[in-house]
């Protein structure tokens, strides 16, 4: 049943075992790093949308929990990364479970709309809570993490580490999704009163998956405070959580693989775009970062409109890599 | 000599004037997202671009190109009227059977290019833009008035004259408001529910688009304030009740007030989120609007 | 009548349940005994859909109170009705059109297996025994209803008929000791509503009560022991489909008095 | 379905690209890195700064370059955005491997980046205003700033408020790095001057309506309001004044340096009092001054390159930025820590005014590089 999912992870980390090797420079595996901490949110993003059906636009909020948490907790009270990363696992739970009694009682646009709410509440108040969270000046000075003695402090460390996370992470959703709690989620997604009357617990089960996504979340905000040692609220706006949507839906919302496929693509779209202008320029055609919104729009409606699965069944199709199970190519009406 | 700070009548007046300035914005903001709602059962995300839209191609018309204000109002509100049908033709209308899932993110899409585009166009700069009839206020009570502000109240009350008259005398307007009550039962007595669909994103966008024109005078338009509108304007639809316009207005302008007081006496640093705030509580609490009833919405289906 | 044990299976008493001014069920008592197939019939927005609604947790009654074997349901949640041995269909057929077949009817195992969230993480391969027992059971139950060569298939591929067989085969996977059938055979041709006539008839020979809401008469008068008619909310007739058939108010109630 | 094939290969296609390998560096190129606010919230301050930095490095080039070898700025829009600087300087110095990094525009972008050149042994020239930047400075090696400090601005301020017998003033200021920097040094010199700072309102950067914060500092009883900013957001404040018939006397900060900020407020802007370089009113500046030449030097070519464009005093901080680097680079080669000590020796006319670096200022200027300017016509003037 799985076996097709361990393979892919395998395969995954054969990747990243070579990638530094093939990468020769620092610059891009930082690139990759922050694309691992995409992976890593929108795995669970994955599993709260394509899973069980419940859209989500407040995610940008458990990235910056984390983050802060982290950042807060080492430069202010001077706790130890780690420590600081569990607090800041159990604030982004606390804070799903809370959040998520009343606003996952909604459906769809409410719901979407409820969150989104949620994301930028927390947003003004990052910015605004000037004397805790140092409001748009942000943190610095944030220390990097230790692994048994060892600083993570080269890209090359960064980069295995948080790759390993999001194998992990991988490893978990894949276990989950083909599991009975997986079923309960799938079935909600299908139809919550069926669900329910088959004894799924519609209500808890949402919120367990919530809960969870947003520690993937959290722990994916506080790796990228102790990689980038610097935290300001810009990044965690609720245009991040719409970024986040568009990777996971790019990719394909109903597969795991394809938040995986989507986070890599969009987060290395930048680059790419960067690549074309230093091309472009070369035609004298100027190029400016200030279109690459448009292009993550114009690639998001496209996917919506000519390949609803998204990218990875597209890409599945074309090249019949993966063969076709039913599970997974008719899914979604 | 150092007077008590105390909060005095003009000062609490100036905050009302505050308040029901921006809360007319969410009203309009606000029956724009009605109007596609009524007709399609789909909440707008890319809604609040249109404001941005309006507004910058208004300081366009009129700072850059100098043309006179009712011609750049006029050719403003077509302009974006006609993305608003653009939108609905090229994103909407192609759909067959959509899911919520999917028309959620369609119109997100829709407003990262609106945004994306006003970027490129535009850039990040805050624009500037002169008040229709000087800037220079008025005494009210001891409280200042900006010309702009009647301005501002005026749009509102003659947009919303203009929609009753439309909703309750027109043929076109009555068709609309059948397909609302009833798509199926509409199309059956031979009214044509996708040109009603395109129409309410064309009086959608036009609102939104006025909105934006009005003011931007007073808060200066950028790329990317369209979010934060459309989030304020659909907590003022919710507060009025999803689909209940004149609650809207209502639900707006008291929203309007909320925000502005909770500036003047908790901070203006949270005063966004004070709106927020209160957009999530009557979700969670009573999610059919303080005017709407609880019994209609459950007929709806999301 | 009602101090006999096997007639007061399920007992609703005084049920009552308005949407806004509108009443849909008013003040219904009614009884369904165990181990037989009981019929609900009545015209449409009769409240027979709503009835079924209240006594399986999806809506709360405005006042009244429903038992089963003597325990209150009422302001129960679904999931807690569903684990207190009561299964059912929907009238406007609900499978998980995305999950297979096999899935749809492993997920009716969801109440007779235990695993949670940590351990489905973590230890997939402690699971293999508890897994494979679902499938294993979830298998009968597809074979019964005739759809074990469609197993891998997703169900929202399947037809109608197939798709009414499934949401029954999932529901029994539940093991529940009562069964609400929601216009099982609507949508379905002759020869498959005989069918379904065969499975109900042997669902019950399995000692699984019945309680059915049906427009085919033809159906309902062949298998049902008991038949409660229904109009606007209220009861109008009980009795064997014999005493039914020949009841004036009946007559008047489907031919519009 | 065939859209879907041809979209599916389009992405594939362009994610291939992705992995090829970047350009390689000539040898006889000297790599400098700057990262400027080109677009955003500060577009007002990097604009003026890149336009600054490309036309001297075209005089570079143009006359021969640094010892013979070509000045190639790797020029990075952080968008006023602090995550976006950091982004923009750990790639300068990874990818693009700068000897030297001048910028960031403003305080908040170059606090972010502090640790970022500080462990990666590059100096760095801000072009931003805040004191704290460079102080205190065992913890500030490698960094560097241009403009007059924010602490030396307060002080200016002050005195002028001194002289008109105003003890008691409001202060509004932005809850950016440069805003919150500048709030700090208003608090902490308050004392100093026996002045009674009685309302201490703060907004975002983003803010469009200052009224609560203006109606509180009313009913506190300030005498004259100090409104530090580097935003655009800062010409609001005078706006809403005007709306509210507030009529005290408003002081800005050197943030307030470009005309733009000035015509933004429109007619409300009369009257600001606010402390900046000489470059601003050239034309009043002795002839002997020893500034005088660098400044109308300055000012000639940038408004002949550009001139759709005045100049500014953010164009002047990164002039004087480039050239202290171009001198030290003269000497040092790319030798990053070469080229600290240098820029750590430097005495330099500049149009901010005459530095002095040394090792225990990394500023280089004190208050007398500030001058007290008004708006009068919609123009910058000297305050008489």
């Amino acid at each position: 049943m799985n076996m097709k999912d361990y393979i892919g992870i395998g395969v995954l980390a054969l990747i990243v075992a070579v990638m530094p090797f093939a990468v020769g420079n620092d610059y891009y595996l930082g690139v990759l790093v922050f694309t691992a901490l995409n992976c890593l949110t929108c795995i669970g993003l994955c599993l709260l949308l394509g899973y069980a059906g419940q859209i989500s636009l407040g995610h940008s909020a458990f990235v910056a929990i984390g983050a802060y948490a982290s950042a807060l907790l080492t430069t202010k009270l001077g706790w130890n990364p780690w420590a600081a990363m569990g607090a800041g696992i159990v604030i982004s739970l606390v804070t799903a479970v809370l959040v998520g009694i009343p606003t996952l009682k909604l459906k769809g646009h409410y719901l979407a709309m409820a969150t989104l709410g949620f994301a930028s509440i927390v947003h003004v108040v990052l910015v605004a809570a000037v004397d805790i969270t140092g409001g748009p000046s942000g943190v610095s000075g944030i220390p990097r993490l230790e692994l048994f003695g060892l600083a993570l402090d080269t890209d090359t460390r960064i980069f295995y580490f948080c790759w390993a996370l999001v194998l992990v992470a991988l490893y978990f959703a894949v276990n989950l999704i083909h599991s009975r709690v997986g079923r309960g989620l799938q079935a909600i997604h299908g139809s919550e009163d069926a669900a329910s009357s088959l004894g799924v617990n519609i209500t808890v089960d949402k919120i367990r998956i919530f809960a969870l996504s947003a520690v993937f979340a959290s722990v994916s905000g506080s790796l990228y405070s102790h990689y980038v040692l610097y935290i300001d609220p810009g990044p965690f706006d609720v245009m991040h959580s719409v970024l986040l949507i568009t990777m996971v839906a790019v990719g394909g919302i109903h597969s795991i693989w394809g938040a995986v496929t989507g986070a890599v693509l969009l987060s290395l779209l930048p680059e790419g775009l960067s690549f074309l202008s230093e091309g472009l320029a070369q035609f004298n055609i100027q190029y400016k970062t200030d279109y690459d919104t448009l292009i993550y729009g114009a690639i998001l409606l496209s996917i919506m409109l000519f390949l609803p699965e998204g990218l990875f069944d597209g890409i599945r199709r074309s090249f019949s890599f993966f063969s076709k199970t039913n599970t997974e190519t008719e899914r979604g009406q | 000599m150092m007077e008590p700070s105390s909060v005095s009548f003009s000062d609490i007046l100036q905050y009302i004037i505050m308040g029901v300035q921006s809360g007319c914005i969410y009203a309009l903001v606000a029956m724009g997202f009605n109007m596609i709602y009524n007709a399609t059962g789909i909440i707008n995300f890319a809604q609040g671009e249109f404001v941005v839209l309006g507004g910058l191609l208004m300081v366009s018309l009129t700072m850059t190109l100098n043309l006179p204000i009712p011609l750049s109002f006029a050719a403003t509100t077509l302009a974006v009227t006609a993305a608003g049908v653009a939108m609905e033709r090229f994103t909407i209308n192609p759909v067959k059977n959509p899911t919520v899932l999917r028309l959620i993110i369609i119109t997100i899409a829709v407003s990262i290019i609106v945004k994306g585009a006003a970027m490129g166009i535009w850039g990040k700069n805050s624009y500037f833009m002169r008040h229709f009839s000087g800037s220079e206020p008025l005494d009210f009570l001891g409280a200042s008035l900006l010309p702009q502000t009647l301005w501002i109240v005026g749009t509102l009350v003659l947009i919303v004259a203009a929609y009753i008259y439309f909703f309750n005398h027109t043929m076109t307007g009555k068709c609309m408001r059948a397909c609302a009550i009833n798509r199926d039962a509409a199309r059956l007595s031979g009214i044509n529910d996708r040109r009603m669909v395109m129409l309410s994103f064309a009086l959608s966008a036009g609102i939104g688009a006025i909105a934006g024109i009005i003011i931007t005078p007073i808060i200066q338009m950028d790329y990317a304030r369209g979010a934060l509108l459309g989030i304020k304007g659909f907590g003022a639809a919710v507060l009025g009740g999803l689909g209940n316009s004149m609650g809207a207005i209502i639900a707006g302008i008291l929203l309007g007030v909320l925000e502005a007081a909770s500036a003047g006496l908790i901070s203006s640093h949270y005063m966004d989120a004070i709106a927020l705030f209160i957009l999530l509580l009557v979700l969670f609490v009573r999610p059919s609007g303080i005017f709407g009833s609880s019994a209609a919405m459950r007929l709806k289906e999301f | 009548m009602t101090d006999n044990p096997t007639r007061s299976f399920i007992v609703l008493d005084r049920l009552r349940k308005e949407f806004g001014g509108v009443v849909a069920v008013n003040d219904l008592s009614l009884n369904f005994a165990k181990g037989q197939i009981s019929a609900l019939i009545g015209p449409n927005g009769a409240g027979k859909t709503t009835v079924f609604n209240l006594i399986t947790g999806f809506l709360p009654p405005t006042s009244g109170s429903i038992t089963l074997n003597g325990v209150n349901l009422s302001g129960k949640k679904p999931h807690r009705i569903a684990s207190m041995g009561v299964g059912r269909t929907f009238q406007n057929v609900q499978v998980f059109p995305a999950m297979t077949v096999l899935e749809n009817v492993m997920v009716g195992r969801h109440l007779r297996s235990r695993c949670g969230m940590a351990v489905s993480c973590l230890l997939p391969q402690a699971l293999r025994p508890e897994e494979k027992r679902i499938r294993e059971a979830s298998m009968v139950w597809l074979e019964a209803v005739g759809l074990k060569d469609q197993a891998d298939r997703t169900a929202g591929s399947l037809p109608l008929g197939s798709q009414r067989m499934l949401e029954i085969a999932r529901a029994m996977a539940l093991e529940p000791s009562v069964l609400f059938l929601d216009e099982p055979a609507s949508g379905l041709n002759a020869r498959e509503t005989a069918g379904m006539g065969d499975l109900i008839v042997k669902i019950k020979a399995m000692g699984i009560t019945i309680i059915l809401v049906e427009h085919d008469m033809e159906l309902v008068m062949d298998i049902s022991d008991n038949v409660a008619v229904v109009n606007f909310g209220s009861l109008i007739a009980e009795g064997t489909p014999k005493d039914i058939q020949a009841n004036p108010d009946v007559i008047n109630a489907y031919l519009g008095a | 379905m065939k859209i879907r094939h041809v979209l599916t290969a389009m992405v594939a296609a362009s994610a291939l690209c992705l992995t090829s390998a970047a350009a390689v560096m000539a040898a006889e190129e000297l790599h400098v890195g700057c990262i400027l606010s080109i677009t955003g919230k500060a577009s007002w301050l990097g604009e003026p700064e890149r336009n600054t930095v490309e036309m001297i490095a075209k005089q570079v080039n143009a006359a021969g370059g640094i010892n013979g070898k070509k000045l190639v700025l790797h020029i990075e829009d952080d968008q006023g955005d602090n995550t976006q600087a950091v982004n923009a300087a750990n790639k300068l110095i990874k990818k693009d491997k700068v000897c030297a990094i001048i910028g960031p525009s403003t305080s908040g972008t170059s606090m972010a980046i502090v640790p970022v050149v500080q462990a990666a042994k590059i100096p760095m020239i801000s072009c931003a205003g805040a004191a704290v930047i460079v102080e205190p400075v065992a913890e500030r090696k490698w960094v560097f700033k241009s403009p007059q400090k924010d602490s030396d601005c307060v002080k200016r301020i002050y005195d002028h408020l001194k002289t008109k017998k105003i003890t008691q003033i409001g202060i509004i200021t932005s809850t950016s790095g440069f805003g919150a920097a500048g709030r700090d040094q208003l608090k902490k010199i308050a004392a100093e001057y026996k002045m009674d700072i009685v309302a201490d309102e703060t907004y975002d950067p983003a803010a469009t309506d200052m009224t609560a914060q203006l109606l509180k500092i009313k009913a506190a009883g300030a005498k004259a309001l100090v409104n530090w900013s580097i935003e655009p957001a800062q010409s609001i404040v005078p706006q809403n004044m005007k709306q509210l018939k507030l009529a005290m006397p408003l002081y800005q900060s050197h943030g307030f340096g470009n005309l733009k900020y000035a015509a933004a407020a429109g007619d409300a802007a009369e009257g600001i009092i606010f402390p900046a370089g000489r470059l601003l009113a050239v034309d009043t500046v002795a002839a002997n001054h020893p500034q005088k030449k660098v400044l109308a030097g300055y000012r000639d070519s940038y408004e002949k390159a550009f001139p759709k464009d005045k100049v500014s005093t953010f164009g002047g901080h990164a002039y004087d930025a480039l050239w202290i680097l171009v001198n030290a680079m003269k000497k040092a080669g790319n030798d990053p820590a070469k080229i600290r000590d240098e820029i750590e020796k430097t005495k330099f006319v500049g149009t901010a005014g005459v530095f002095k670096f040394s090792a225990a200022d990394h500023c280089g200027l004190d208050k007398t590089a500030f001058e007290l300017l008004t708006v009068k016509n919609g123009k910058f003037v000297v305050l008489k």
